[in-house]
């Protein structure tokens, strides 16, 4: 065997390694050394990120095609791992607290070993490693989720989750297993490929297909295998719902498009498409549908962040190079426009523990930064210009409209029209903050230098990713590098 | 012709506005008096340089062996809507326009003078000079009017002036809703004009007098023969204007306007709604005569319309109280009578002596209709009521007052030598020429006139003498306003004699007037008897007027509520167009339309709040929608394809 | 449809059946653990399809038993996780009925 | 590309907020400095603009455009920021520098977080701007929503009455019509050439003229109701009465004076523009809304007794009024339109602003609780009624000129619906003349209401100069509106001759 191969799995290599050294550190480092675990994997991490995206990868496939690394895939891996940093910074405060100290280093143990997890799934080309990956990243998510052991919220969540998640993990399984009957006795992603290009349509594949749409739906929490969603992101710690909402969806959308778009290409047509508009439409309504109603943010963050899903599927229903490059970029926005709405969420909850949309009101009087950076997130969200929301939103639009179906336009109407359900509700946040005549509920404090910094953070992406177009150019280089291979199957 | 005259008889008025309406608040009542009254001298000088240099200077520009030339002294493009059709501001000169200004300036003139005295304490003195000076620049710029166009832009500025004047008292409710409905009811008249201009313009591809009255046979033939509603566009063009007419000229049934215009100032009334702009109509058929005789149906509208509003207003006038009504419906139906004499012009007839003699009528019935004004509102003056009832026996205390206004009652009458007569006697000849009935219709409008005018004037200056006059003496006005008095009454005298015909045709050629005996005799006699009625009715205080009265009481009411017009547009305007119309649509637009907007919001709330039973809480329920979510997606997509 | 001779039936109808007892299971049980055991069911019905393809349809290699070797190992990951939170949440509510545990919903 | 002069449309207001960003919330008079300069700057650029531009014409010029300029942005999609201007946008640029320049002064005395409320004015302008500026229908429809979304907190913030329903339901109904709009745009990018050669660049479409006709219909109705509900078409004209009613003055003043007029621009230049066929056919069926607004709109304003409402409903059918002249499809007809957008856009800012100074005297808006204003305060009740006049057309101010432009034009269309149309439009100049006389006769005229008026004051020195400003623009256009026909006449040249050509 030939251990160059992974040399290929940098970004992987390099989470592991700061997953050891904080492990190390954990163990053996002082009571009061300890405290120092966030800022340590937070420095390590962002280096490694700087040295990631300056390594860059060259393509190559390693152990017989299982895993690939290619340049889309490690453009995505750029992103997550931004995102991820910004998720390590925002929790610094959260993790320094008094009833964290016995456990702060697991956070962030389990939270490298997820994203390790996902990248598997990212690069995997093969569905052994695929449900590894998969494996990997939701189980230690579990644990995360109960991290708030105190709070019966979070053991609730937690229960949800992992119930659900082994649910969906088994119903994937059972999907798998059919995939494997119809495949050439091969799992990997371009036998099953040309296996299922050769075989004609068969009810077992199309129970195949709608099983493994849903075992990664749920994942991406698409409706109706979302429901888990509300109440994960509510119960969970705040630091672990944005990683939820922005990480783990990200990479399990990046994984839906290169299975469905590479494995199952060649009924695209026939039996995938119109699954995925079906489940398209519903996602994006019956989110908004509930996001109207919500009153504590996370819960209202989580169906936002379901008709999100939605719109990121576009990029997966395009299923051409545009669409593949708008899905990307519309990841990169959504973990910006998210995670600063998380960020002031957590920083108003770490300080005085309000979350609900009326603790809010009249907020730009005690606290106009934190006032204002949610309103730029919430404008990025509903996708209104300058800010880069209007941007992604628009390109992955364009991206479906390329074929010129009809149909197609429809669903792009249908978005459309939802985006003004979501713009309804987003302003509903604004309207609490600046319109509300109330005095405000939230007193006036300074934020920690960890939360202002990821909040800028936040802020200069949300205005400036769009405006700055060679990030989009760049990553369309990346997806056309691999188109070929990426769309050799499509129908 | 040099063009500074003809401009400066624009920009004097104009400016004259700006400076009394910007600058007005900071002066003082006798600078803007002065001022206003200056400014208008200088034009009045001016027009009637011009004016006489046309008619008299026989330069080879104005008269060619024996035609008075029609000449645009300047015409500069104000706005092209295509290349063809081009709004120009100009100054056009022809007889009608040259004896228009001469016409304006002079009464404008006196009325300027005349209100120094009349308007003396009122306040808001100089905002009514400046809006003098306005309606005196639009009604200038409206006969100078090189194309229908201009006519139309300075036809909407008089009627915004004239608005601006009813309107001048604007705490008295009473006269801004007098403006109010002068203004709507002429600008409904305007929409008609509009259309017509939008239909002749269309077909004949130009606006300008010009062009379009020179060669009338080519645009009767650029409509191509187009009709509708089985008229000819051409007619429709015509007639179209023709109501922008009668809305200005009070025509029924659109007269409805200008009685309530009596809460103006008198002067203003005098001006705007006896000499100038109230004639506008009979000005606009005469500039465009030459189109109308090609389409006779149209003359023969205007003749139809001109006969019943003469007929009505005379009636309605018998059955006045109020001085100034009776004035503004004898206005109403003296102008009728201008237009029946211009329906009734044809070439062939003495080459259209009606036309001459409508002009000739216009002339001198501004003259002694502005007389008739300035004396009432002299009389006001004195007793502070419009109505007669309050009045009598006042030739002893108003001297000057009671003889102006006798010479302008026998002016009025048609009585030899004063120039009402030579006017009206010309347009009965026309008339008969034309057709009897025409001419017979008229003379017996001719008689009411005479019957009513003299009724209010002997009810005013003999009658009985009211007890009031005890308490405070009437008097005769201070000297601004009887010098304007006694400058008109003069001209209403001789007037007459002048020989209108070689000025002012149809054509431009000359024409000799010759009184027509038989109809002049009639016309005379019918006049006399009418005043002999009236003197024996009203000269001393009696009973039969009260007798007459109550022998036909219905009528009686009917005539003085002026036959209910006013009651059935109150009807149309309130209870239909405002209360159903426009209520409705609001109401629809708030209940139905946004109601439907607000609809799609409160459906989708209702939705949200209908599904939330979805996310239960419950894991259990959770997979099971999981599981049947996947299930149900694999049948239908397999129900789909298999 | 693929020609797969009677005996491959033999154990596919089984796995569905199993399968299909998961979910039931999943459903109507009121005790975690019980739920717990209904997934394991539904996890070894996958398992056995696995299994049963491989022995059928690919004689030739091994993809299917590795796969299944994973998922079993999966399987019992999950299972350690689940117990754990289990055990959670009975120290928070103190009893283990799954109707307890819905207090977050709408 | 900072060479270019169009640019500096869209950076001076970015200056102008950067400006707020280092004032303090306090210091009124750094605030009222900054905004004061940039936007006379504005002004003042627009008019070099203006002269410039003659100038080239004048010079022989006859580019469609002129002062051209575009930089790749979105290179894998071809999106550029193309930018160049014609007779038509320079008017719109001058009209909307004038506004923002009254709307400065009109909002002096704004009041709470100024410094907040001119940020989002600015954001505004900036949208506006770049709006008339570009050529290239991505950044022109980021442009539009640019301007569109700061009506939300403009009128949420800092409105009065009901205002975050009508803050809401604005920026709700607006949003609706960009998402058709985003739509039809999107099928305009896919169908703009050949293979290969897709643009987003106006001109270079229209010189493809590649949209087939099938789809051009579905297009044309997306992009026409898109901005057709800017434009207050009916039945999408709810938005305006309640966004209007409840929006502070100055941004009434720029809603009504320079954003609805967006709508009407965007139906020029994209919707007949690009896809003439379509326009050819469909136009019918708009022209039924937009005639239906037109009278619709001028009754409904016939009873509303709320000054803002009127107007608010004059608006529509003014608006109307410019969506139908367009509609006509003749060159007069279009002129008519571009000068009833000017001519609307200044006397519907001067009547807001008026509106928001009575207000804030009088603290309704209510005319049955007012009357005789014009004894208490001359001068805003001269203003009034010069607003008033223009608005029902007196000849000498622009309502006069732009209407008869639009009819003469639309009479060139003989057939029995298009005439029955214009009839229609014009028996709308009687029913304003209608309301407007009603509210000077109840509001200005008659005797005084209140008592409590009576203590009441003229306006103020900034008052008086946002109201000058703008009067003097309506007698401007008024006395001399050859000059503006000479300006646009140019621009539709190119648009003519596709739609002729269309029409073959």
């Amino acid at each position: 065997m030939d251990y160059s191969q992974f040399s290929a799995m940098i970004p992987e290599l390099i989470v592991l390694g700061i997953f050891i050294l904080v492990f190390l550190f954990d163990t053996f480092a002082s009571e009061s050394a300890r405290k120092a675990d966030g800022m340590l994997t937070t420095v390590l991490f962002g280096l490694g990120t700087v040295a990631i995206c300056f390594t860059g990868c060259l393509p190559q496939e390693c152990f017989g095609g299982m895993y690939v690394c290619n340049s889309v895939s490690f453009a995505l891996k750029c992103i997550l791992n931004i995102g991820v940093f910004i998720v390590l910074v925002q929790s610094l405060q959260w993790t320094d607290s008094e009833d964290m100290k016995m456990r702060r280093g697991e956070f962030y143990e389990l939270l490298l070993a997820t994203l390790f997890g996902m990248y598997l799934m990212i690069s995997a080309r093969h569905f052994l490693l695929f449900v590894i990956g998969l494996e990997t990243a939701s189980l230690p998510l579990a644990a995360l989720i109960a991290f708030n052991k105190k709070h019966y919220e979070s053991n609730e969540a937690a229960a949800k989750y992992i119930m659900t998640a082994v649910f969906s993990s088994a119903v994937l399984m059972m999907g798998l297993s059919f995939v494997y009957g119809l495949s050439g006795g091969s799992l990997y992603y371009n036998d099953v490929a040309a296996a299922v290009a050769n075989g004609e349509m068969s009810g077992m594949l199309i129970v195949a297909l709608a099983f493994v749409l849903a075992g990664i739906g749920f994942k991406l929490s698409l409706v109706p295998f979302h429901l888990w969603t509300a109440d994960v992101y509510q119960g969970a710690p705040t630091s672990v719902t944005s990683y939820l909402s922005v990480i783990s969806k990200g990479s399990a959308a990046f994984a839906f498009f290169v299975i469905f778009v590479q494995a199952f290409g060649a009924v695209y047509p026939e039996a995938w498409e119109w699954m995925l508009y079906g489940i398209i439409i519903l996602t994006i309504t019956v989110g908004n549908l509930f996001a109207i109603r919500q009153k504590n943010m996370k819960r209202f963050m989580a169906f936002s962040s379901v008709s999100q899903a939605g719109y990121i599927m576009l990029g997966v229903i395009a299923a051409n190079a545009i669409g593949m490059t708008s899905m990307l970029f519309y990841i990169l926005v959504y973990i910006f426009s998210n995670l600063g709405a998380f960020g002031v969420i957590q920083a108003i909850g770490n300080k005085s523990g309000k979350l609900n949309m009326d603790d809010y009101k009249g907020l730009h009087k005690s606290n106009p930064w934190l006032a204002f950076a949610m309103t730029l997130a919430m404008f990025s969200l509903a996708g209104i210009p300058p800010f880069a929301g209007f941007f992604s939103k628009i390109l992955i639009f364009t991206s479906v409209t390329a074929s010129n179906s009809m149909a197609l336009y429809m669903l792009v109407l249908i978005a459309l029209i939802n985006t003004i359900i979501s713009l309804y509700y987003y302003l509903l946040v604004v309207k609490a903050m600046w319109i509300a005549p109330e005095d405000p509920v939230v007193p006036a404090f300074r934020s920690a230098c960890s939360e202002r910094f990821g909040m800028w953070i936040c802020v200069a992406g949300i205005v400036f990713i769009g405006l700055v177009s060679p990030i989009y150019g760049w990553l369309s280089e990346m997806s056309n590098l691999d188109a070929s291979q990426l769309f050799a199957w499509l129908g | 012709m040099d063009i500074t005259l003809p401009i400066l008889i624009l920009a004097i008025p104009i400016s004259m506005f700006l400076i009394l309406g910007i600058g007005g608040v900071k002066m003082s009542r006798k600078m803007a008096g002065v001022l206003g009254i200056l400014g208008m001298g200088t034009t009045m000088a001016l027009a009637y340089t011009v004016a006489f240099t046309y008619f008299f200077s026989g330069d080879s520009a104005f008269i060619v062996d024996g035609i008075r030339q029609q000449l645009q002294v300047f015409d500069v493009t104000w706005l092209a809507f295509t290349e063809k059709l081009v709004v120009s501001i100009g100054f056009l000169l022809d007889p009608i326009s040259a004896m228009m200004l001469v016409v304006i300036t002079t009464i404008s003139f006196m009325v300027h003078l005349y209100s120094w005295g009349y308007m003396e304490h009122e306040p808001g003195f100089q905002r009514y000079y400046a809006f003098l000076s306005l309606f005196s620049f639009s009604m200038l710029g409206l006969v100078v009017a090189t194309n229908i166009f201009q006519m139309y832009i300075f036809w909407e500025l008089v009627g915004v002036s004239s608005y601006l004047l009813i309107g001048f008292f604007y705490k008295l409710p009473s006269a801004v809703s007098a403006s109010k409905k002068a203004f709507i009811v002429t600008r409904f008249a305007d929409l008609g004009f509009l259309i017509g201009i939008l239909v002749l313009s269309f077909y004949t591809n130009t606006f300008n007098f010009a062009a379009l009255t020179s060669d009338p046979a080519s645009a009767l033939a650029s409509t191509g023969g187009a009709t509708f509603m089985g008229a000819s566009v051409l007619t429709w063009a015509l007639v179209l204007i023709y109501v922008g007419g009668m809305g200005k000229s009070a025509m029924m049934p659109l007269h409805i306007w200008l009685p309530d215009a009596m809460e103006g100032p008198t002067p203003v009334s005098a001006l705007i709604h006896a000499a100038t702009m109230v004639v506008a109509g009979v000005y606009l058929v005469a500039r465009m005569f030459p189109l109308y005789l090609v389409e006779e149906s149209a003359l023969t509208f205007i003749t139809c319309v001109g006969a019943i509003t003469a007929f009505y207003a005379a009636v309605v006038a018998c059955c006045q109280i109020d001085i100034k009504r009776i004035l503004a419906f004898s206005t109403i139906s003296q102008i009728a009578f201008m237009m029946v004499a211009l329906g009734v012009a044809r070439p062939e007839l003495h080459d259209a002596m009606g036309y001459m003699s409508s002009m000739f009528h216009l002339f001198t019935h501004a003259m002694f209709k502005a007389l008739l004004f300035l004396g009432a509102g002299a009389l006001i003056h004195a007793v502070h009521s419009n109505n007669y009832t309050e009045m009598g026996g006042l030739r002893k205390y108003m001297p000057i007052t009671h003889w102006t206004f006798l010479i302008g009652c026998l002016a009025i009458a048609g009585i030899w030598p004063f120039a009402g007569f030579f006017s009206k006697d010309e347009m009965l000849a026309a008339m008969f020429a034309n057709n009897w009935i025409w001419g017979a219709w008229m003379t017996m409008v001719a008689g009411l006139t005479a019957f009513y005018m003299f009724r209010m004037y002997f009810m005013v200056f003999w009658w009985e003498e009211n007890p009031h006059y005890k308490e405070h003496k009437p008097h005769d006005a201070p000297w601004q306003m009887s010098l304007p008095l006694i400058v008109l009454a003069t001209v209403s005298c001789v007037a007459g004699f002048i020989p209108f015909g070689e000025l002012v045709t149809w054509n431009g050629a000359p024409y000799h007037i010759h009184i027509d005996p038989v109809v002049a005799t009639t016309s005379l006699v019918v006049a006399v008897c009418a005043i002999g009625l009236a003197a024996w009715l009203y000269m001393k205080k009696n009973s039969k007027p009260a007798a007459m009265k109550n022998a036909m009481p219905t009528l009686w009411k009917a005539a003085n509520r002026r036959f209910y017009w006013d009651e059935i547009y109150m009807f149309i305007t309130h209870k239909i167009i405002f209360n159903i119309i426009c209520k409705s649509i609001a109401w629809f637009d708030r209940h139905i339309i946004d109601a439907t907007m607000d609809g799609f919001a409160k459906v989708t709330q209702r939705t949200s709040v209908a599904i939330k039973g979805m996310q239960s809480g419950s894991i259990q329920a959770y997979v099971l929608w999981y599981f049947f979510g996947a299930v149900l997606l694999a049948l239908v997509t397999w129900i789909c394809l298999l | 449809m693929y020609s797969m001779d009677l005996g491959i039936l033999w154990y596919l109808v089984p796995s569905v059946l199993m399968f299909a007892c998961g979910v039931y299971g999943f459903v109507t049980r009121k005790n975690l653990i019980a739920i717990l055991v209904s997934l394991e069911l539904m996890l070894n019905a996958a398992d056995l399809n696995f299994v049963a393809f491989n022995r059928y349809l690919f004689p030739g290699q091994m993809e299917g038993m590795v796969f299944t070797l994973f998922a079993i190992a999966i399987a019992a990951a999950e299972t350690a996780i689940a117990i754990a939170i289990i055990i959670n949440v009975y120290r928070a509510v103190g009893n283990t009925d799954i109707n307890e545990i819905s207090k977050m919903k709408f | 590309m900072f060479g270019n002069i169009l640019i500096w449309f869209v950076i001076i207001p970015i200056i102008m907020m950067a400006g707020l960003g280092i004032c303090r919330n306090s210091s009124m008079n750094a605030i009222r400095t900054v905004m004061t300069v940039c936007s006379t700057a504005l002004l003042g650029l627009a008019v070099w603009l203006c002269v410039w531009f003659l100038d080239l014409r004048a010079a022989g010029d006859t580019a469609e455009m002129l002062f051209t300029g575009s930089w790749m942005w979105y290179e894998p999609l071809n999106i550029q920021l193309a930018i160049g201007v014609d007779g038509i946008s320079v008017l719109m640029i001058m009209l909307s520098a004038i506004i923002v320049f009254a709307g400065v002064f009109a909002s002096w005395k704004i009041n709470p977080l100024p410094k907040n409320f001119f940020l989002w004015f600015a954001l505004l302008s900036t949208g506006v701007f770049g709006f008339f500026i570009s050529i290239d229908i991505f950044t022109m429809f980021m442009f539009y929503e640019v301007a569109l979304i700061p009506m939300y907190l403009l009128i949420g913030v800092w409105g009065t009455g009901k205002k975050e329903y009508s803050a809401m339901k604005l920026t709700l109904m607006l949003m609706g019509g960009s998402a058709f709009l985003m739509l039809g745009l999107l099928g305009i990018y896919w169908h703009s050439g050949p293979e290969g050669q897709l643009t987003w660049n106006i001109l270079e479409i229209a010189h493809n003229g590649h949209i087939d006709p099938s789809w051009q219909r579905l297009l044309f109705c997306l992009t026409f109701v898109g901005f057709g509900v800017l434009g207050a078409m009916f039945p999408f004209h709810t938005w305006s009465p309640d966004g209007h009613a409840s929006a502070p003055t100055a941004v009434s003043m720029l809603h009504a004076g320079v954003l609805m007029k967006l709508g009407g621009y965007g139906c020029f230049r994209i919707a007949i523009y690009l896809l003439p066929q379509a326009a050819n056919e469909l136009a019918w069926i708009f022209i039924i809304l937009t005639g239906i607004s037109v009278v619709y709109g001028a009754f409904s304003a016939c009873v509303q007794t709320d000054l803002k409402y009127i107007n608010a409903y004059s608006s529509v059918s003014h608006c109307g009024m410019v969506l139908f002249a367009i509609l006509m499809l003749t060159q007069t007809a279009m002129t008519g339109a571009i000068l009833q957008m000017l001519s609307h856009g200044l006397m519907t800012a001067l009547f807001f602003a008026l509106i928001g100074m009575i207000y804030g005297r009088t603290h309704t808006r209510d005319i049955r609780q007012m009357g005789g204003l014009m004894k208490i305060m001359p001068y805003l009740g001269v203003c009034y009624m010069i607003a008033g006049f223009a608005s029902l057309g007196l000849p000498g101010l622009s309502g006069f000129v732009a209407e008869m432009t639009i009819f003469v034009g639309s009479f060139e269309h003989t057939d029995m619906f298009h005439r029955s149309f214009v009839i229609a439009g014009t028996c709308s100049i009687v029913i304003t003349a209608v309301y407007i006389l009603r509210v000077v006769g109840k509001l200005l005229l008659g005797p005084v209401q209140d008592e409590h008026h009576l203590q009441l004051t003229d306006a103020t020195w900034f008052e008086r100069f946002s109201t000058v400003t703008l009067i003097v623009a309506i007698a401007g256009i008024g006395c001399f509106p050859n000059w503006i026909n000479e300006t646009i006449q140019h621009s539709f040249v190119p648009i003519i001759n596709t739609l002729t050509q269309a029409a073959i």
